[in-house]
């Protein structure tokens, strides 16, 4: 029986981070197969974590025995253990994928390694957290492996891409940095619970500033528009896996935070309206901009914008329905979209230009690849059966239910654009002829393992959408139960307050 | 009697551009040239271009069977002064082959392959020179002065005979209603 | 034990997989296997179960059910007949293309999905299953990679269109009424809002009604099915189709019975009506016949909905009744102008001529299908449209049923252009060495066209099931004869009496004419014509086909300038132009981006207390 | 075997043949006279389809072109058979039960899209004119025919033309009770006829006679045979709509006459329509006239 | 009591009497007498009252007309739309040319004796013809159709080879397709 305890997710990635150069001195190869260990024992832990976890009994860790609010704990609720799982598993899955893919030499590949890892440790703090400070400190591991990873091909595009992420993320922290200043000045305390059970006694307008600066801060993770003018740049110079790291854990991670702080910290109405506000106007720019791109990975960066909008649509219905299909969206988008990362990178290796219009034929030239990446494309549009309609169907009902006619017309109307730009694609890669005879790069096997199983998934859940709809009906209501959450890290202590 | 200012300045224009032509203002609006074969093109052309002379109006062919020679004969008319141009040239009877014109104007088209096959002039690079008018023509040119059609009618169609006593209609006539024959008709008499 | 329907839609999926598989080991394998695989579906479903058999479950909390109704049970049927002699057919047209495995994957698909949208009793797998079939027919009509951009995108943003209108009007009725079986809604449709039912009727009929390719939301179908393998255009045009007017019967009568809806039915009928005269009105100035067909459907397609929007008994059986014999009809003349494309190379109606002394039976089979689709009395088309106007004189939709009659009567016009052009006319030296169609490709044909001399003389043959299904919508006293019509006035139409008439007189004359001087009555070639003396050479056509039907395109021009094409190519355009201006909010500048973020926080702070009601 | 029933078939297709041959000759002599000729013998037709029976040859392009006449005299007799002839004559009753008008209007088609399609295989380029001119014209001309029919028809509830004739019998013709439609039938009608300036099909001098161009000796024998069987079909049917029909065999002739002597008399004065013209004109004032009557077929029942 | 050849010969008579009385023409008019034709046909000579009348094609045409001189080009026309006309079928052949070649006698061009190349039942002579002339000539034709002279179309097809032997002396290249004989 393997220990199971939330606490290697922080401590083993980044142990390992430090130690992978010492690893690399000792055999070479190492510094490819450490990492798939502990992201194999990562996805283990989280298998293992999940059969248990119910929304009445989280897993609490209290870092180095101070109990909270003094000291920081990690909460693997059903919520948030269901996003690390499947952080985690998207981990392993991409380390399996990239694992022979990089072939740039050793130095390249240990930075690559490291940083993954970085990355990994990161999303998933954040979403473990239970401290507000540590989520900042976490926040910043992500962002920072993040800026590295996007210029890791130390191109003129991909330094320029960094430096865009750089910037922006610049002003992420320091809002955060700002917002949980200005909130313990108010609270006097960093425990998210604890500040949970406070917030009333913050004065309003404080309250809606912080509230914006958070808003602000984690909207810049989250892909927001128009705080997400780094998105489109860094995924299409990162390298193909990063890609799926940003949309699969990244943009995740930023999404779980902003929903955090909304659901559990702050009690104010307006801010499900603005998110709903955002989350339109987010989804309809990213489609319609996408709808113009030239570019195949610009295209899916603009598309993976939209799909946020779309769970932050469905996240700001407060309603079960809601937070359902958008935990459902959240585990769909990273499935899909990485997927289609993936393919693609595959695809785009083999273009000369990376433009959508030099993929004619590629269907003949790469028929697995493209078989999966028109798979993920039928998935992402919704069409059943597989697994992107019922997200889609989810966030529908949800809508309809809060008499939001208007709303379903709209994400139903940019669903079409989105039908109409996939298609563009998938119509180039089987029915044209392809213009000339470039040697191809094939997928190694263990990427076409990966891909496949990523496409397993897809169907199965579209097939037969029950396997997942229970975890994800525990993470809502692991979410919803705010005073649950509360009584379960610090006991007692909302009677004590009120 | 008009001054025949146009037809003059057409003429020394003509005459003055090009060597080998010479020619007479005929009368009122009509001059007439003389030129070699050679230039025939440029010579229309000119015209054509310089002279205003935009409207082909004809082209026809005059066999000089004695002079073994074939005259090609091209009028012009000039819209705009309304002066009519003929330039004549000669070419040899036993080779006959001149530069079509068919690209200066497009209906000379018709005429050139006429001729063509009327009097077996051959004009090169002639678009569509092929059987035009006569269908499984065998024999020479029918226009050229030395075809006999008198012959070649007694020759490949029926003659019927006359009545059996072959007296001619006039005769007849006169017979009938006693009258003479008037003088000037006698002589196309077949007695 | 396997439920019996599982098992339909699993014989389907297997020969889907199965044929895909079999195509890639050998061509001849893989036609196997479509053929028995196509077959058997259609005998387990017609004698593998009864029809109340049932098969419930429950998917991601929605109870879904899965049975035929007899109404429903017709259009399976329909699909049952017409997709195994589409896909017979088939395996002598696609004869050497490349990916027939994807072909015949997408096709038995496309199949599954209009048998799963006929058993589904249930909005969720309608809608599952109705998404099958757009996406694997969307897959067919880019197939041959002609005109994918165009054609493809067209079709797949209407079909999407149409599929999110349908979906939305199903998540509606879930919140309405908490449930997605279709019995339920007809159940709780009343007592929803007003409204609401207008706002869920509406989505439903544009959904269904775009599969049916209703004006002005035609404009993918001429494209789609010309663009598509004839194969599977019999199918698309004849069966897939179909499913638009199963859901817009079931909209119609079921769902907006209350009577408070006669304006929508109104308008459907009217948008039906000028659907056909002005799509008949497109396919007499096609030159291409794949072209003229596609029109023709559309056409064909809007009396259908004309009949299922009127609502009248008479009116809903005549525009079942037109449903399968459009499917027969239609099925059958793609299937010969296919026949016609494979041995000819075109379908150019401008090149292709003289083939009837080549094709004979291809020009049988196109020439009664030709007589049912204008409704010339001997064939059946007459009885639909008989019935149909019938129920419009009953019901007094006195301009209507002038502009369905003028529609008709167009369609005598490209009737006989695509008969001419095809098969009559000069025969062309290039077109020598022609042969009649292979087997498979005839066997189909001839079997069609039996179909429709049988059901003209008998149309009481299919009045059965007809009126097993009006029961199903609530029209419970059908009750039809063989073959007399009767009105709602009393006045009938003996068809028994018209086929033996007609039959009598037709032998007679025959016998007089082909027995008066038999011995010189004489063949001669159609180079043998009186044209002034003047001899026709050998490559010489004479046949009069471009511009066909000019002086009548002429007169008509005033109502074909502005199209709907033109009106959603504009729409289209304007919105690319918006597009491409939204875009450049994305500039690329990483301190434009600041900017974005400060000006972003600036107005949320400005608008602080608009947002969060302070 | 009902012999009586094939007695009087036989019997009413003589008498129609009959009556239409010595109707075209009438109409020849009465163009001949109005162009101060002498003209033929009333009994021309007769003779001219004598002599075509009598030739001794015959060609044909094809199976289609075997059929076309055919087809054609199938459809003309059959359109005839379904026409009650007579209001109350046993003989003449033939199968009139067992049709309305919907059906005779597709019936009349049936006969036309046979000949176009004989036409069609002759190859023979001016056959394939005529035949697109004639059915773009009958589209035309079907317009005002047809709002005619319609308003009759919702109007007085019937579409069977007995129903029609025994209405009549009551509340006397429907020229008088439906004037509108009965103005837009007759201008139709004139059309349906093909004389000048609707003869567009057959334009002698255009097209060498259109769709028939290919069509001789025992051929071209029997569509005059049809021809003449179907003008009289026809003039039968627009009586029994719009005059009441006819009592006895006298009164059928009269009636009949003069509605065939509109087409004739304007026809000779008159040059030849476009096409387009002439479709133009059918959807011009008769169709016009036909919407009124509509309106006012509706006004009367609401 | 009729015999049976009688009743072949009543038969016949009527037949005949049919045919007289109903002549489609085809008028061959590439001539200068085709100019006769529209006075015969129409007010003033009214030739309809004998039952003759225009036909458009040879398919449906019982008498063919030529008027006046025949080319050599023309007589292969004239040669194919005589073959395709139907049987019985007869031929008037009309002004001076078509007899000996009339004006145009020594013309090499034009043929002189039509009667070698199609049976002629009737010539009308006269350069040209007046009206009255043309309607004489048909009301001969008619008398020998009834008495069954007018069997030109028969002496062609038993002389076939004769006349078309005639004929491709004038058509050298003769690629015309064989019609009903």
């Amino acid at each position: 029986m393997v220990i199971a305890d939330p606490i290697y997710y922080i401590v083993l990635p980044l142990l390992t981070a430090f130690l992978l150069p010492l690893f690399g001195k000792l055999y070479k190869p190492l510094i490819g197969i450490i990492p798939g260990f502990v992201f194999l024992f990562l996805a283990y832990m989280s298998v293992i974590l999940m059969i248990d976890i119910r929304p009445d009994n989280p897993i609490i860790t209290k870092i180095a025995g101070w109990t909270p609010p003094f000291g920081i704990n990690l909460v693997f609720s059903s919520f948030s253990g269901f996003i690390a799982s499947l952080i985690s598993i998207m981990g392993f899955l991409i380390w399996a994928y990239s694992y022979k893919f990089k072939k740039v030499g050793f130095d390249d590949s240990l930075k690559y390694f490291i940083l993954l890892l970085l990355v990994v440790t990161g999303s998933i703090g954040i979403v473990l957290t239970g401290d507000i400070f540590n989520l900042f400190v976490f926040l910043e591991i992500t962002g920072i492996s993040a800026y590295a990873l996007t210029a890791l091909y130390r191109g003129r595009d991909g330094a320029e891409a960094a430096f865009k992420f750089l910037l922006i993320g610049a002003f992420a922290s320091s809002m955060i940095l700002l917002a949980i200043i200005l909130l313990y000045t108010q609270v006097g305390t960093l425990n998210m619970a604890e500040i949970s059970v406070r917030m009333h006694e913050v004065d309003l307008k404080i309250k809606v500033l912080i509230f914006i600066l958070f808003f602000v801060g984690f909207g810049i993770e989250a892909e927001m528009f128009p705080l997400n003018g780094w998105v489109p740049d860094a995924y299409s110079q990162a390298p193909g896996p990063i890609a799926a790291v940003f949309a699969g854990m990244v943009a995740k991670a930023g999404i779980y935070a902003l929903v955090r702080i909304i659901y559990l910290m702050f009690d104010l109405e307006g801010a499900f309206h603005l998110l709903l506000i955002m989350g339109v106007i987010t989804m309809i720019i990213a489609e319609v901009v996408a709808l113009r791109q030239e570019a195949l990975r610009r295209m899916l960066a603009y598309s993976s914008i939209g799909q946020m909008g779309l769970i932050m649509i469905a996240f700001s219905f407060n309603t079960e329905q809601g937070v359902f299909a958008a935990i459902f969206l959240m585990f769909n988008h990273a499935i899909i979209k990485s997927l289609l990362f993936l393919t693609t990178s595959f695809l785009v290796y083999n273009t000369k230009t990376k433009l959508i219009s030099d993929l004619d034929g590629f269907g003949k030239k790469m028929p697995l690849v493209s078989l999966l990446f028109g798979l993920g494309a039928f998935a992402i549009v919704g069409l059943p059966p597989f697994s992107g309609f019922w997200s889609k169907l989810y966030v529908l009902i949800a809508a309809a239910n809060q008499h939001m006619e208007v709303i379903i017309a709209l994400i139903l109307s940019v669903s079409v654009v989105e039908i109409i730009y996939y298609f563009k694609v998938i119509s180039r890669l089987y029915f044209r002829k392809a213009s000339e005879e470039i040697p191809i790069q094939k997928p190694s096997l263990n990427s076409s393992i990966v891909m496949i199983v990523l496409g397993l998934i897809i169907i199965s859940v579209g097939v037969y959408p029950d396997l997942i709809t229970g975890l994800i009906e525990n993470a809502t209501t692991s979410l919803l139960n705010k005073d649950l959450y509360i009584e379960k890290i610090l006991p007692g202590l909302a009677e004590i307050i009120n | 009697m008009s001054e025949q200012i146009k037809e003059k300045e057409t003429l020394e224009a003509l005459t003055k551009t090009f060597e080998k032509v010479n020619g007479i203002v005929q009368r009122d609006k009509r001059v007439i040239v003389e030129t070699d074969a050679e230039i025939i093109p440029g010579v229309l052309l000119y015209a054509k271009e310089r002279l205003k002379f935009t409207h082909f109006s004809h082209m026809s062919c005059v066999d000089w069977i004695e002079n073994n020679q074939f005259e090609l004969v091209y009028i012009l008319w000039s819209p705009e002064d309304k002066i009519q141009l003929i330039i004549k040239c000669v070419i040899n009877r036993e080779k006959p082959i001149i530069q079509n014109i068919d690209n200066i104007w497009r209906q000379a088209n018709t005429y050139e392959r006429e001729i063509r096959e009327m009097f077996g002039v051959e004009f090169e690079g002639l678009i569509g020179a092929k059987e035009f008018i006569l269908e499984d023509w065998d024999d020479i040119p029918p226009m050229r002065k030395d075809f006999d059609t008198k012959e070649y009618s007694s020759k490949h169609f029926f003659d019927r005979p006359g009545r059996e006593d072959a007296k001619d209609v006039r005769t007849v006539i006169t017979e009938r209603s006693g009258e003479e024959i008037p003088d000037f008709a006698k002589k196309y008499s077949r007695d | 034990m396997m439920n019996s329907l599982f098992l339909l839609l699993f014989i389907l999926f297997g020969s889907a997989i199965l044929s895909y598989i079999g195509h890639r080991i050998s061509e001849t394998l893989g036609n196997i296997i479509v053929v028995v695989g196509a077959f058997s579906a259609s005998i387990w479903f017609f004698v593998g179960f009864e029809t109340p058999a049932e098969f419930s479950y429950k998917i991601a909390d929605f109870d879904a059910l899965w049975s035929f109704s007899s109404y429903s049970w017709i259009f399976a049927a329909l699909v049952s007949i017409l997709s195994p002699l589409a896909l017979l057919y088939s395996t002598s047209y696609m004869k050497g293309k490349e990916r027939l495995g994807t072909f015949y994957f997408n096709f038995f698909l496309s199949i599954l999905g209009m048998i799963g949208i006929t058993m589904s009793q249930d909005f969720i797998s309608l809608f599952i299953f109705w998404e099958i079939m757009t996406w694997s027919s969307y897959l067919i009509v880019i197939y041959l990679g002609k005109d994918v951009e165009k054609v493809g995108i067209k079709y797949m943003i209407f079909s999407a269109i149409g599929a999110y209108a349908l979906l939305m009007g199903i998540v509606l009725i879930n919140r309405e009424v908490g449930s997605l079986l279709i019995e339920d809604a007809f159940a709780y449709f009343p007592q929803i809002q007003f409204s609401t039912q207008l706002l869920i009727g509406i989505l439903l009929l544009i959904g269904f009604s775009i599969k049916s390719a209703m004006m002005p939301l035609h404009v993918w179908a001429p494209g789609a099915y010309s663009n598509s393998p004839m194969s599977y255009t019999a199918v698309f045009s004849g069966a897939l189709s179909k499913m638009g007017i199963y859901g817009l019967g079931l909209v119609f009568i079921r769902l907006l019975s209350s009577g408070e809806f006669t304006l929508i039915n109104e308008i459907f009928a009217w948008a039906g009506a000028i659907t056909t005269l002005m799509a008949t009105f497109y396919a007499i100035i096609q030159d291409d016949a794949k072209k003229l067909l596609a029109y023709s459907s559309i056409g064909q397609l809007g009396y259908i909905i004309v009949g299922v929007a009127i609502g009248t008994e008479l009116s809903i059986m005549a525009a079942i009744y037109l449903a399968i014999l459009h499917a027969a009809f239609k099925g059958n003349l793609f299937m010969a102008i296919g026949a016609v494309e494979k041995q000819t190379g075109s379908t150019d109606m401008t090149l292709v001529t003289g083939l009837i002394r080549k094709m004979p039976l291809t020009f049988f089979s196109t020439l009664v299908s030709i007589i049912a689709l204008a409704a010339v009395p001997p064939l059946g088309g007459f009885v639909g449209k008989w019935m149909l106007y019938q129920s419009l004189l009953a019901s007094e939709h006195f301009f209507l049923i002038i502009v369905i009659f003028t529609a008709s009567t167009a369609a005598f016009l490209y009737s006989f252009k695509i008969l001419y052009s095809l098969f009559l006319g000069q025969e062309e030296p290039e077109f020598k060495n022609i042969k009649e169609a292979p087997l498979p490709m005839l066997i189909p044909m001839i079997l069609l066209s039996l179909f429709l001399i049988v059901t003209g003389t008998f149309p009481g043959i299919l009045f059965e099931p007809i009126a097993n299904g009006m029961k199903y919508l609530g029209f419970n006293d059908v009750n039809w004869n063989m073959s007399l019509l009767v009105n709602a006035w009393g006045d009938e139409v003996n068809l028994q009496h018209v086929s033996m008439y007609i039959g009598t007189i037709f032998i007679v004359a025959f016998i007089f004419i082909s027995l008066k001087n038999r011995k010189r009555t004489r063949y001669v070639t159609t180079k043998d014509i009186s044209t002034s003396g003047e001899i026709p050479l050998p490559h010489e056509n004479l046949s009069f086909k471009l511009n066909f039907y000019k002086p009548f395109e002429r007169a008509i021009s005033p109502v074909m300038k502005k199209t709907m094409d033109s009106i959603y190519d504009e729409i289209g355009n304007g919105l690319n132009a918006l597009f491409q201006f939204i875009r450049y909010i994305y500039s690329g500048n990483g301190q434009g981006y600041a900017l974005y973020v400060i000006i972003f926080f600036v107005l949320l702070l400005l608008l602080k207390n608009q947002i969060f009601g302070l | 075997m009902n012999w009586s029933l094939i007695l009087g078939i036989t019997i009413t297709i003589i008498t129609a043949f009959t009556v239409g041959m010595f109707y075209g000759g009438i109409s020849r002599k009465v163009t001949a006279r109005i162009q101060n000729r002498v003209g033929p013998p009333i009994w021309q037709n007769f003779l001219d389809v004598l002599k075509l029976y009598s030739k001794e040859s015959a060609i044909h392009h094809g199976w289609m072109q075997h059929l076309g006449p055919l087809w054609a005299i199938t459809a003309s007799t059959a359109t005839l058979m379904f026409v009650p002839i007579l209001n109350n004559g046993q003989f003449y009753q033939n199968l009139n039960f067992s049709g309305d008008l919907i059906f005779l209007m597709y019936m009349m088609v049936f006969g036309q899209l046979g000949m176009a399609l004989g036409a069609g295989q002759t190859g023979n380029p001016n056959s394939a004119i005529g035949v697109s001119r004639g059915l773009s014209q009958m589209v035309g001309y079907k317009v005002p025919w047809l709002l005619a029919l319609v308003a009759i028809m919702v109007q007085y509830k019937a579409t069977s033309i007995t129903g029609l004739i025994e209405l009549q019998n009551q509340i006397g013709w429907l020229m008088f009770a439906s004037p509108f439609a009965f103005i837009a039938g007759l201008l139709a009608f004139i059309g349906m006829m093909h004389y000048s300036p609707f003869d567009i099909v057959f334009a002698p001098s255009e097209l060498a006679s259109g769709p028939p161009s290919e069509f001789g000796g025992k051929y071209l024998g029997l569509m005059m045979t049809s021809g003449s069987i179907f003008t009289f079909a026809k003039l039968v049917l627009f009586v029994d709509v719009f005059l009441g029909g006819a009592s006895n065999i006298l009164e059928l002739l009269l009636k009949t006459f003069v509605i065939y002597m509109i087409p004739v008399i304007y026809g000779i004065v008159s040059p030849r329509y476009r096409t387009e013209q002439s479709i133009r004109y059918f959807w011009g004032w008769p169709t016009f006239f036909g919407v009124i009557g509509m309106l006012y077929a509706w006004y009367m029942i609401s | 009591m009729i015999e049976k050849k009688d009743s072949l010969a009543i038969g016949e008579y009527i037949k005949n009497f049919a045919r007289k009385h109903s002549l489609f023409v085809l008028a061959y008019g590439t001539g200068c007498g085709a100019i006769e034709i529209p006075p015969t046909m129409t007010s003033r000579y009214d030739a309809e009252r004998f039952g003759i009348r225009g036909a458009a094609t040879p398919r449906q045409a019982d008498v063919l007309l030529i008027t006046g001189y025949l080319a050599t080009k023309t007589l292969k026309r004239v040669i194919r739309v005589y073959e395709q006309m139907q049987d019985p079928k007869y031929v008037i052949g009309f002004g001076s040319c078509t007899i000996n070649g009339g004006m145009y006698w020594d013309s090499y061009n034009t043929i002189n004796s039509l009667d070698k190349y199609i049976p002629v039942d009737v010539f009308i002579n006269g350069c040209m013809p007046r009206p009255e002339a043309v309607i004489s000539g048909f009301v001969k034709l008619q008398e020998y159709i009834q008495e069954g002279k007018a069997d030109g179309w028969r002496k062609y097809q038993n002389n076939i080879e004769e006349y078309r032997e005639n004929q491709k002396r004038i058509i050298k290249n003769w690629r015309m397709p064989d019609y009903n004989l």
